[in-house]
């Protein structure tokens, strides 16, 4: 970089005499965005529900608001989708730091949803027994205390319950909807922590199991924040590379289609390196936030300590969203880089999907088995994202949303299923469930089918979309992989209904515990879904192409 | 001098942070090197911007350190909840959950 | 449009198999007859298709076609040729039989809970396999076709894991342990095979933009879709995978005796009966009409392997001490003889493998059951257990032998008709396939009448001496199957004459015709 | 008339199918309605017999078309009958013979609670029988052949509760079955080169010329050969004999109607029918030929050493099938006297069985011929009748079996040539041996003094004569071993009777008739003489000698069974074991062991996740190198 040009920075400052003021006041669209603002909103309003309701009726609040909000959060995004925002009306919302276009209401709409059913496991209080009079919820009375304390046996007593999940919850969900739509590499930086920071913080909250519980949350914390660290680089490089942070920018310069070539940027600008290193990191930063091998490793383990709804919301939702921002990542920033990062992300869809798949078979742990399951299903859904198609974007929603609900759906029965020491995951403990309650099993049974991809189930459209698209996008050898690993897999959801089925119940065998209407309605939707996802995908899947498009 | 060099710094140090990940057991440690990591990224922003000579890396820089706040705000909360559980702090004393 | 007969034939049992479901604990008597009133009143609608059919008419009848999937390029599409609708009324005319076989193998005997309701199950999932099966045959949709073809594998799993023998000489544990280990190798074997068929379908998609049969076949026939010989072939290997594990082709086999083995001997007949032969069937309305070229290109290897299966299955039932494992062994070998008839391409040898895989149905159904009855009287499967029974239940012993009689395809029975027709058919073509297909009637003769000498004749053994002869919903379940047997082996022109066209059909799809007899072609 | 072809099958098949649905209560009538059915359709027979006679000789084909049995494509398989002299002579031995061993029966079987049953099953084989004769193509022809098999499993193995019997059945069918796989074979080959296995179009009827003469050499000669394979199966010819001695396990009338009157002679019809096929591959008609003197000589061997009256019997039985099958094997030369030994042999053989049949009935159903002695006096009639069977069998001069058996030797000299003399000597021979083991039977039986003793449980058993129901059938029978020959041989009749449908040639005979007859009588003098020195003049021994070596092979049946035994029965069991074996291991094992790795991998894999955040984060650290590292390399190269 020559002097002269940096001089001419101060220069021209200096020569300016007019005043800053120019710079002419941001334009926000407030209508467009109200989606992620009304949650924010609600969010803020839980945190003074927290300070100002009194404690007995702080739950109900807490759950009224986040309710509500989600609910008219997506009521908006109905509306957005109908107003032709996702179609011909897309377009960059907020100075260019949103994009408003298919896929962004698309996944936020799902977010939403999986966000109401993930409110309800949170307010579930039937399932533990109740302390000293008070119905509990799975969250500690008092995260603060220690386990076993004194001081968290006084908070029992006092019937205290953690309610800041709600607002926790609505923040985590805000920062999901910003992210998959967040059109530059800034706001997906913010959109990742601000989702990222309240799941952490809902994974240390269990009310049994509490070590468990904090040692997930310290995982997953500190992978998360050093995962968010080399994205964090990686944006820095692609910002040295490109000069901007804006998606369509650094897209020109990528392309070579960049207009005015300021002289001062041209000592960095196209150097490919930082291009290549920041394109990996970040992406390593999205791959871990979905799990891929070989960032996987916190996805076990935090899901088997986390709270079981946590869990569910967590599987379904952080999904949902990374996919989101790595398929505009990828299409809308990188296309012109197809050749370069295609290749690699083939090696981590096919590690993903076998490595998921065959870790799978020997575990032990109904949750942990969960874990590497969503393992496994991440690789089939990065086999349509490779496809760099329309279709691949639209098979890929049409599996984020059926995936979604099957997990949340997947998790609630889990809660169900208890014994004294709280849920029941073992797998030894399931063995004969469908004899002691076939009704749970079956549904059990039928999210297991889902997951392996049996026909019917919206698991195999979705596996079926994923798969299409990718062999019309010529990784036909993906397609073989996935074929395979999902044969592995089979063969462990096969295992769970096996000692549902046909295994003797254990007479000190867990119950099933029966659940209030909120978790009812959650597993009920997932079920539904399931099956109507299955045999008449059509409708969704006209949703999904059309949202399949994004806009630059 | 050479802004270029600020670069060099900025990598050297986020290596640095990323090694210390890697090899201290202290949680807070650990916690303190992805910070350092994170520094070395808001250096990369500074000294790019300044090479570049728009103002934006700047901007991000604080939006950075922002977020760095809440993460300390967040991370030390869960760190010193199981440290008063366990007395320790130590990352390789949380390994219950495995395999 | 007309009344949409052929998704009503489906739709009924599905229907009465939710219905089936529903019945609540305490009756599960109605919940029997409910579903028997279901496959008889499903009987009656595949009696009007075949009624309705017209062997002279279209290719595809009573076609009936809806949009479904587009996205997917899928159609809802039934329509039934000849080779389909024989096959639907089979399907049909074995599930009362079967469901009546079975009316007390599901009376709940373990402790559940009050709302556990086995009986219920096992008919409602027996109409659920039926419906699938059905629907899978008239299916002219190869999309439609896949999902029913695999979901068919789930109720199959569940009732041959769910219901075994009501004694089993190991006791109950290891016999729980050795269904599960069957049901889950059932459907691993037919899920992997399934799966592989999945990537085929897919590559079909891409290949061809459509999963309609007729329009690929036509498309296919007048040029304006060509698809690289290699591509053909992959293609091909892919379906043929998944019909050849279902069949079972040696050496894809070795589910089928489990699977027989541990289930229950009306499960089992559902199995090797009706379910294999949505495979065989798939063979030649999908791998023939699909990739013909491929077809001709693979037949000499999967002519060996079907002279494999013949000979091999053979001589495994003979080495075979438990009575369903030997039937199964048989129909390894049976199977074979079909699989044979399909790929010689020569119109005796697929009317023959068609015409087969009816009777086959009929005649192990019939062998199937009897000796289900027979087992379910001493509570072992061990054919060293029995001995002398016909000197105590001469009936069930008489029904025993004309079921191995069929099984060994003695002239006079049905499946006599159609193993020489597959014979003839294979040895025009491959005179030496033929020759040693034809040892498999001695191997067969052999292990049908050592089978019926070591438990029928002999000394009275002191556990057989009390046994009782065939009750009447037994001999109702067996005579009309036996009837039909020696209708159909005296006169089996009825079917031949709606399968024919069908065939000739496949016969010009693959450009293949009959080979002319040596004299002639010398004048 | 020629409809009623048809009912010659219905009635019998009709009569079983009552008999084995009828249940119980058919249990005290059973016989009657079994033996009725058996007579109505000899009436039928009768009938036909006379309408044919009164036609001319040409016009004596009837043929009967019921239905379009199989057709698919060009393959075209008719259920019809067709009715000419050769069908005629069998069906009237048939029925015949059959309705007289249903009477005999009626008292065999007295004591039989499962009577009904085997007046079924006899029925049954009737039924299958006069179908195999009356076919008018070679796949219905199949059903009547593989019908009788069952039929005759069935009666074989009728005393189901004895395991030999059972065996017998058994193996009876599977040695058949191995006939049976030659018969289908050889319709395969006819369907392939003619297009056609109808009688009709195939081997031509009056008229018109058949196109069996039109294929190659080759191809004849393989259908004749597995026509050949079809034949000894059926009619227990080297090598397929095995089965016959077993088979008398059955009841005796069992042995009489089946395994030596009818269903044993089906080979001998088989290629008699199919005479323009062979007369078109002269090596498969002197393989016919060969197997025929091979089988004469073993049966009469093995005859020679059987103390089991039965087991003597059914030796006899083999050699003089071995007679038939050889002239049958010369040709034109042959045919009709094959036929008509037949014939002759059916009256006196089943004569025999049914005599043996009445002694056994009045020993407590004892076999061993030592154990007889001196029972004329006993059983007058049975003796007379035996007797005159005897007199036949031996080809005592005048008795049927002289002209028959006469007529095959001549035959079998003027086929001429080296093989001619061959045939030729080994037939005289034949009737040389026969003479023998005959003797020796009648001897042990009738003559000397009684040799029985109180079996096991201590009943002495007390000879007595047989029911009328039993005697009378042996004494018509009796008639036809001793009138038949003359009646067939005066003026021809016989000759001209067969000629049209099966043809006829005098050979070039090297010898004259008189020298061959003359011969015959000196050998038979020869054989019968040995016979009374060994066991007229000496008395029997209870216990059987040791005997010479050659002697022990024949009671062995020359061994041939224990090859079987050893060859295919141990072979077959290692094999089945072993495929068994491989079965579970191999086959299995590869699909298990598939699994078993990928198992172990993930065991191996799942001990990555140790629960040390450190490590997780290197893995992290580690990918995210090599994504770099092969995005930039990716660019690089």
């Amino acid at each position: 970089m020559s002097a002269s040009a940096v001089h001419s920075l101060w220069t021209t400052a200096a020569t300016a005499a007019e005043p800053i003021s120019k710079i002419n006041a941001p334009k926000i669209e407030y209508g467009q965005l109200s989606p992620t603002l009304i949650v924010i909103g609600a969010a803020v309003i839980g945190v003074l529900v927290e300070a100002f309701v009194p404690r007995k009726s702080r739950y109900y609040a807490q759950v009224f608001v986040a309710v509500v909000a989600l609910a008219a959060a997506f009521a908006a995004v109905v509306a957005l989708a109908a107003g032709g925002y996702g179609t011909t009306k897309a377009h960059i919302a907020a100075m260019g730091a949103i994009a408003v276009d298919g896929p962004s209401l698309f996944l936020q709409g799902t977010i939403l949803l999986a966000g109401i059913l993930g409110v309800f496991t949170f307010a579930e209080r039937r399932l533990d027994p109740e302390a000293h009079g008070n119905r509990v919820d799975s969250f500690a009375a008092q995260a603060a205390s220690v386990p076993g304390s004194d001081s968290e046996k006084a908070a029992v007593k006092a019937g205290f319950t953690t309610t800041e999940v709600f607002p926790l919850l609505l923040f985590a969900i805000s920062g999901m909807l910003v992210f998959p739509s967040a059109n530059d590499l800034l706001t997906l930086f913010i959109a990742l922590e601000v989702f990222s920071l309240p799941l952490y913080l809902l994974c240390a909250v269990a009310r049994r199991k509490r070590l468990m519980s904090q040692e997930a949350a310290v995982k997953y914390f500190l992978l998360g924040a050093f995962a968010s660290a080399f994205t964090l680089f990686g944006i820095a490089l692609l910002y040295g590379y490109a000069g901007s942070v804006s998606y369509a920018t650094i897209a020109h310069v990528v392309d070579g289609t960049v207009t005015n070539v300021d002289p001062a940027l041209a000592g960095t600008m196209g150097n490919d390196v930082l291009l290549l290193i920041g394109m990996a990191l970040i992406v390593m930063g999205l791959l871990f936030k979905v799990g891929a091998v070989p960032f996987h490793m916190w996805t076990p383990d935090v899901y088997q300590g986390a709270p079981t709804p946590v869990t569910g919301f967590m599987a379904a939702a952080t999904k949902v969203a990374a996919f989101g921002a790595l398929l505009r990542l990828l299409y809308v920033v990188l296309p012109g880089l197809r050749w370069d990062w295609r290749p690699v992300m083939w090696a981590v869809a096919i590690v993903t999907m076998l490595g998921g798949a065959i870790v799978a078979i020997t575990q032990t742990d109904i949750k942990r088995l969960l874990a590497y399951s969503s393992i496994a299903h991440a690789g089939f859904i990065l086999a349509g994202v490779i496809a760099t198609s329309p279709d691949g974007v639209s098979s890929v929603l049409f599996y984020l949303a059926a995936y979604s609900f099957v997990t949340i759906g997947a998790f609630a029965v889990v809660t169900l299923v208890r014994d004294a020491g709280g849920e029941a995951t073992h797998l030894s403990k399931w063995a004969g469930l469908g004899r002691r309650s076939p009704l749970v099993a079956a549904v059990f049974a039928v999210f297991l089918l889902s997951f392996a991809g049996i026909p019917l189930t919206s698991g195999f459209a979705g596996k079926f979309a994923v798969f299409k698209a990718a062999a019309e996008g010529g990784a036909g050898v993906l397609v073989v992989v996935g074929v395979l690993s999902s044969a592995i897999a089979a063969f462990f959801y096969i295992r769970v209904i096996v000692l549902m089925f046909f295994s003797e119940p254990k007479p000190e065998g867990p119950t099933v515990a029966v659940p209030s209407p909120l978790t009812t309605t959650a597993i009920a939707v997932g079920v539904a879904v399931t099956l109507v996802l299955g045999v008449a995908p059509q409708y969704f899947l006209n949703l999904a192409s059309q949202a399949g498009v994004f806009v630059r | 001098m050479n802004p270029v060099n600020y670069l060099y710094l900025a990598a050297l140090l986020f290596t640095i942070g990323a090694t210390g990940v890697l090899i201290r057991r202290n949680a807070i440690v650990v916690f303190m090197c992805i910070e350092l990591m994170l520094n070395a990224c808001n250096l990369t922003f500074v000294a790019f911007s300044r090479m570049h000579g728009n103002l934006d890396g700047q901007i991000i820089a604080f939006f950075t350190m922002v977020v760095a706040a809440a993460e300390v705000v967040v991370g030390l909360a869960i760190i010193v909840s199981l440290f008063r559980s366990r007395h320790s702090a130590s990352v390789d004393d949380a390994s219950l959950m495995k395999l | 449009m007309s009344f949409p007969l052929l998704t009503a034939t489906a739709a009924l049992p599905a229907l009465g198999a939710i219905a089936t479901a529903a019945v609540p604990a305490a009756q599960r008597v109605a919940a029997k007859w409910l579903a028997l009133l279901v496959s008889l009143g499903t009987l009656v609608l595949a009696a009007v298709t075949l009624v309705r059919f017209d062997p002279g008419g279209d290719r595809y009848q009573l076609t009936e076609s809806h949009a479904w999937i587009p996205d997917f390029g899928v159609s809802y599409q039934l329509g039934v040729d000849g080779i389909g609708v024989a096959l639907v009324a089979l399907t049909a005319l074995l599930m009362p039989f079967v469901i009546l076989a079975g009316w007390h193998d599901a009376d709940p005997h373990e402790t559940g809970s009050r709302r556990w309701r086995p009986t219920q199950g096992f008919f409602a999932l027996i109409l659920a396999v039926e419906a699938m099966v059905i629907i899978s045959f008239e299916a002219t949709d190869v999309f439609l076709f896949y999902i029913f073809f695999e979901a068919m594998l789930i109720p199959m799993y569940f009732l041959i894991g769910g219901f075994g023998d009501r004694a089993h000489e190991h006791g109950d544990a290891v016999a729980a342990t050795q269904r599960s280990y069957a049901a889950v190798k059932f459907l691993l074997y037919n899920l992997v095979g399934g799966l592989i068929m999945l990537a085929a379908v897919i590559g079909l998609y891409v290949v061809a933009g459509s999963f309609s049969l007729q329009e690929i076949v036509q498309a296919r026939a007048n040029g304006s879709l060509h698809m690289a010989t290699s591509t053909e072939r992959w293609l091909f290997l892919g379906f043929f995978f998944a019909f050849a594990v279902k069949a079972p082709l040696w050496p894809l086999h070795t589910w089928l005796p489990n699977a027989m083995g541990e289930a229950t001997a009306p499960v089992a007949v559902l199995i090797t009966a009706v379910v294999d032969k949505v495979g065989t069937f798939a063979m030649l309305r999908f791998c023939l009409q699909l990739f013909p070229e491929a077809s001709k290109w693979a037949t000499p290897v999967i002519l060996v392997l079907a002279l494999i299966s013949i000979i091999y299955g053979a001589l495994l039932a003979v080495g075979q001490r438990d009575i369903k494992r030997l039937v199964a062994y048989a129909s390894i070998s049976h199977f074979g003889f079909i699989i044979l008839g399909i790929f010689a391409m020569t119109s005796q040898g697929q009317s023959g493998a068609t015409l087969y895989m009816v009777n086959h149905g009929i005649s192990t159904a019939a062998l199937m059951l009897v000796a289900g009855f027979l087992i379910s009287r001493r509570g072992s499967r061990l054919i060293a257990d029995y001995g002398g029974v016909q000197k105590v239940a001469p009936v069930l012993a008489g029904t025993f032998l004309i079921g191995g009689l069929a099984t060994l395809s003695l002239p006079g029975l049905a499946p006599f008709v159609s193993e020489f027709l597959v014979l003839v058919g294979a040895f025009e073509r491959y005179p030496a396939v033929g020759v040693v297909a034809t040892f498999g009637i001695v191997l067969a003769a052999l292990y049908t009448l050592v089978l019926y000498q070591r438990t029928m004749t002999g000394p009275v053994k002191a556990e057989v001496a009390e046994m009782p002869d065939l009750r009447v919903r037994e001999l109702l379940v067996v005579a009309p199957l036996i009837a039909l047997l020696i209708f159909l082996g005296v006169y089996p022109k009825p079917v031949t004459d709606i399968v024919n066209p069908a065939v000739k059909q496949t016969m010009s799809d693959v450009h293949k015709t009959d080979p002319q007899p040596a004299v002639e072609a010398a004048k | 008339m020629e409809n009623l072809i048809a009912l010659l099958v219905a009635a019998p098949l009709l009569g079983a199918v009552v008999l084995l649905c009828g249940g119980r209560r058919l249990d005290a009538v059973g016989q009657w309605i079994g033996t009725a059915f058996a007579a109505t359709s000899f009436v039928i027979a009768a009938v036909l017999f006379a309408d044919m006679l009164g036609k001319g000789p040409e016009d004596r084909t009837f043929t009967q078309h019921l239905y379009s049995w199989i057709a698919v494509g060009d393959f075209r398989a008719d259920v019809g009958f067709q009715l000419d002299q050769l069908s005629m002579t069998f069906v009237l031995l048939i029925t015949g013979v059959g309705s007289l061993i249903h009477l005999y029966s009626v008292g065999y079987m007295e004591h039989d609670e499962r009577r009904r049953r085997f007046f079924g099953y006899l029925n049954l084989f009737l039924a299958a029988m006069l179908l195999l004769v009356l076919a008018d193509n070679y796949l219905l022809l199949y059903v009547g052949w593989e019908g009788v098999g069952l039929a005759s499993y069935l009666l074989i193995g009728f005393w189901q509760h004895k395991p030999s019997a059972a065996t017998a059945a058994k193996k009876a069918f599977l040695v058949n079955r191995v006939g049976d796989m030659g018969l289908s074979i050889a319709i395969m080959l006819m369907f392939t080169t003619f297009g056609t296995f109808a009688f009709g179009p195939l081997l031509g009827s009056e008229g018109h010329q058949g196109v069996a003469g039109d294929a190659t050499q080759g191809k004849l000669t393989a259908i004749a050969l597995m026509l050949l394979l079809a034949a000894c199966g059926k009619s227990a010819q080297v090598p397929l004999q095995s089965w016959l001695g077993d088979a008398m396990e059955g009841p005796t009338p069992v042995s009489a109607l089946i395994h030596a009157a009818t269903m044993v002679t089906a080979g001998v019809y088989l290629i008699v029918r199919s005479a323009a096929v062979f007369n078109a591959a002269p090596d498969a008609q002197l393989v016919v030929t060969v197997v025929g003197g091979v089988t004469l000589l073993f049966g009469a061997i093995v005859g020679c050493a059987k103390d089991d009256i039965k087991k003597a019997l059914a030796g006899s039985t083999m050699s003089q099938i071995g007679y038939m099958v050889l002239a049958a094997g010369l040709g034109p030369i042959g045919y009709v006297w094959a036929i008509m030994h037949l014939v002759t042999h059916g009256f006196f053989k089943a004569g025999l069985f049914l005599g043996a049949g009445s002694v056994m009935h009045g020993m407590n159903d004892e076999v061993d011929m030592r154990k007889f002695g001196g029972l004329r006096k006993y059983m007058p009639i049975t003796f007379v009748t035996f007797g005159l069977g005897y007199l036949a069998i031996i080809g005592f001069p005048g008795l049927s079996g002289f002209f028959s058996k006469d007529k095959i030797i001549e035959a079998a000299f003027a086929k001429g040539g080296t093989e001619g003399w061959i045939l030729g000597s080994v037939a005289l021979l034949g009737a040389a041996i026969t003479a023998y083991y005959m003797t020796r039977v009648m001897i042990m039986t009738f003559f000397g003094e009684k040799r029985w003793q109180p079996d096991a449980d201590g009943h002495e058993p007390h000879p007595h004569e047989s029911p009328r129901s039993m005697t009378i059938p042996m004494i018509v029978l009796a008639f036809g071993s001793v009138f038949a020959g003359a009646y067939f041989s005066i003026g021809d009749r016989f000759l001209h009777w067969l000629e049209p449908v099966t043809g006829h040639s005098e050979g070039d005979s090297p010898v004259s008739a008189l020298t061959v007859t003359l011969a015959t009588m000196v050998l038979l003098v020869v054989g019968a003489g040995i016979a009374y020195l060994q066991y007229g003049r000496s008395s029997v021994p209870v216990v059987a000698p040791r005997g010479s070596l050659l002697t022990r092979a024949a009671r062995r049946d020359l061994y041939q069974d224990d090859f079987n035994h050893v060859v295919l029965v141990r072979g077959g069991e290692h094999l089945t074991r072993s495929l068994v074996y491989v079965d579970h291991t191999l086959v299995d094992g590869v699909v298990n062991g598939t699994a078993a790795s990928v198992g172990g991998l993930s065991g191996r894999l799942r001990k990555l996740q140790n629960g040390y955040v450190r490590s997780y984060a290197v893995s992290m650290f580690g990918g995210a190198a090599i994504i770099v590292a092969a995005t930039l390399l990716m660019r690089a190269v």
